[in-house]
């Protein structure tokens, strides 16, 4: 194993795994990759192997499983209690006054992009949006056509949380917005904040 | 871009940045200065440039030669019509000016205190300027450093569903007014476009965010005094934006205010009948620089 | 290496390591997995030598670096280009030179008001602090006590961006800065430069 060419089709394969999101279809990989179906299932077949410890190495924490019909790296499921108790340490339990005011922002002006959130707000606001994704208040709707940046809005949760019905009984602040989109337009470079 | 150090201009005098001075000139730098106009995102980095150009070593006094293009250059400049940056480029051209005037003066005569203070403003500037070249050099060491990785992928991808209920429940206080309060702060004008005089006064309160600040807590309480308003803030400056905002709130007839007796506690009501935010993105304009 | 515990530390890490998403110090590693601070030290090391192929299994598509003081798995650099081209991520505009430099201010005289970077450059810096904060590059890190004005510090994100643990780890520049702080006595540079 150890004498394999550098760039294998196993290692393109764990270079493209532990960036994807979402599970990826044989077909999927072997674009990314650039090599046949056959030889990227067989690279498959042998990682998963690998990662469950059958050809010599440890058994790892993480597994490559396929689900609904893709593959992704996910924790091996001995260790979901240990990551469980991990999320729960890290998530506060309430939310800071940045991720409230950053809720608030995308509350009054979805769907809209991070970027268009920084401006606003003056700061990056990338791990705060994580972290309103990450307690279902806020959810991907959609992504701009011009530049492809993902847009966000608000969730049902947040309306429960609030105790009000639909976005419309949101007590108005019109006013203030308009100003704000026309500070939004040159508060940041162009192309906005990844 | 620059001019390279071969380009170099014969003498100060004609090397007016601008082509129309130097019709006959067979330098091809005389169009490729006036094209670098404006490239030069301030007067240290001008005179970096400039001094680069003549091979001068900064600590050199002998600075008429760059005087005089610097100057050309900030002619230039004011077709512009950007005054805050020709302002900037204004201060050193003075220093300059002072330096080369300095330098035709018979020398060794009088060490007054006025010849002490330019000498003075030469090394401050001097030092500013060796600062500057110092920090321009390594931001380049961080323009490298942020290419190279900005190339590199880690690992960032959502967390599973399952781990994500294992997040302990969220604790919610706040009502839809309270959000929309919140809304409101966040959206307040963060920043109010200042001419940069901050170097010479340290600034800034804005009224504008503190006035929001003031109208939030006094519609939600109806009533306070004063020291309510301003309990728990250290800073000097945000208690005068305070002040000074409860006064333009006045003025707008958004409040009342009463004193029983001099000196003593300051007790505003919100009396607002109609308040529109766009009173609040108004208020407080007499201050704005 | 087959013959090892089930549940030992590297496995541990590796099922956490494989769900943060920002660079994690030994010590909130060692929290996560409940064991002491050097065993998780050697464990860190361990992978590191497994991942780039030192211990006998093959060097992988990805690796474990240390980032802005902290561990979090990257896709390897050889195959940053194919991973470049399977994202598409529309790398975020450059910084301009203006925002080089007066990140480079910020950075080396933190804790540094706008007014205070603004003589360094000797232009107005408004406008690029204001990016670099949308950019989460720098932060607002307090104000100064006597005249109000905000204070302005760099971020662990910038460390990240920048590849590097600490501000230790920044370029030295005071053999030439230590001429203008003698100089500087106008209360311009109190606090000199690290």
């Amino acid at each position: 194993m150890t004498d394999e060419p550098p760039m294998s089709v196993a290692r393109k394969l764990e270079a493209i795994l532990l960036i994807v999101d979402e599970p990826q279809s044989l077909v999927a990989l072997a674009t990314a990759v650039g090599e046949p179906v056959p030889a990227v299932r067989q690279a498959v077949e042998g990682l998963v192997a690998d990662y469950d410890g059958l050809t010599g190495g440890p058994r790892r924490g993480f597994e490559l499983r396929e689900v609904g019909g893709g593959w992704r790296l996910y924790v091996r499921e001995d260790y979901d209690d240990l990551v469980g108790e991990f999320v729960n340490t890290q998530a506060p339990s309430r939310l800071s006054q940045a991720a409230l005011e950053t809720l608030a922002v995308i509350a009054y002006k979805q769907p809209v992009s991070r970027g268009q959130v920084a401006a606003v707000r003056a700061v990056n606001v990338d791990s705060v949006v994580r972290t309103l994704l990450a307690r279902g208040l806020v959810t991907e709707v959609g992504s701009d056509p011009e530049t492809g940046a993902i847009l966000y809005g608000t969730t049902d949760a947040l309306l429960v949380n609030l105790g009000i019905n639909s976005l419309d009984e949101l007590p108005a602040i019109s006013p203030l917005l308009d100003d704000v989109d026309a500070v939004g337009g040159d508060g940041l470079d162009e192309r906005g904040v990844r | 871009m620059a001019p390279s150090p071969e380009n170099t201009a014969p003498s100060p005098e004609n090397t007016a940045p601008s082509p129309e001075n130097t019709p006959d000139d067979d330098r091809e730098d005389a169009t490729g200065f006036r094209v670098s106009l404006g490239v030069f995102d301030g007067p240290f980095d001008l005179l970096l440039n400039l001094l680069g150009t003549h091979e001068l070593d900064i600590t050199e006094v002998s600075l008429s030669k760059v005087t005089g293009e610097f100057i050309a250059y900030l002619r230039e400049l004011q077709a512009g019509d950007d005054l805050e940056e020709a302002s900037e480029f204004l201060v050193v051209a003075a220093t300059l000016l002072d330096m080369k005037v300095a330098g035709l003066l018979p020398q060794g005569e009088f060490v007054d205190a006025e010849s002490v203070a330019l000498l003075q403003a030469r090394d401050l500037l001097f030092a500013r300027l060796l600062q500057y070249r110092a920090f321009k050099e390594v931001s380049a060491w961080f323009a490298r450093c942020l290419v190279r990785e900005d190339r590199r992928h880690s690992r960032a991808v959502r967390l599973d569903e399952k781990y994500r209920s294992a997040a302990p429940e969220l604790v919610w206080t706040l009502s839809a007014d309270d959000f929309a309060a919140m809304a409101l702060l966040a959206f307040a004008p963060k920043e109010i476009p200042t001419v940069g005089l901050d170097h010479l006064h340290a600034p800034l309160v804005s009224i504008r965010e503190q006035a929001a600040v003031v109208v939030t807590l006094l519609r939600a309480a109806g009533s306070l005094t004063f020291r309510e308003l301003v309990s728990g803030v250290a800073q000097r400056g945000v208690v005068v934006a305070r002040f000074l905002s409860v006064l333009e709130l006045y003025r707008h007839a958004a409040i009342s205010f009463e004193q029983i007796e001099p000196l003593g506690d300051l007790t505003l009501t919100w009396t607002a009948e109609r308040w529109s935010e766009e009173n609040l993105a108004a208020l407080g304009a007499d201050y704005d620089r």
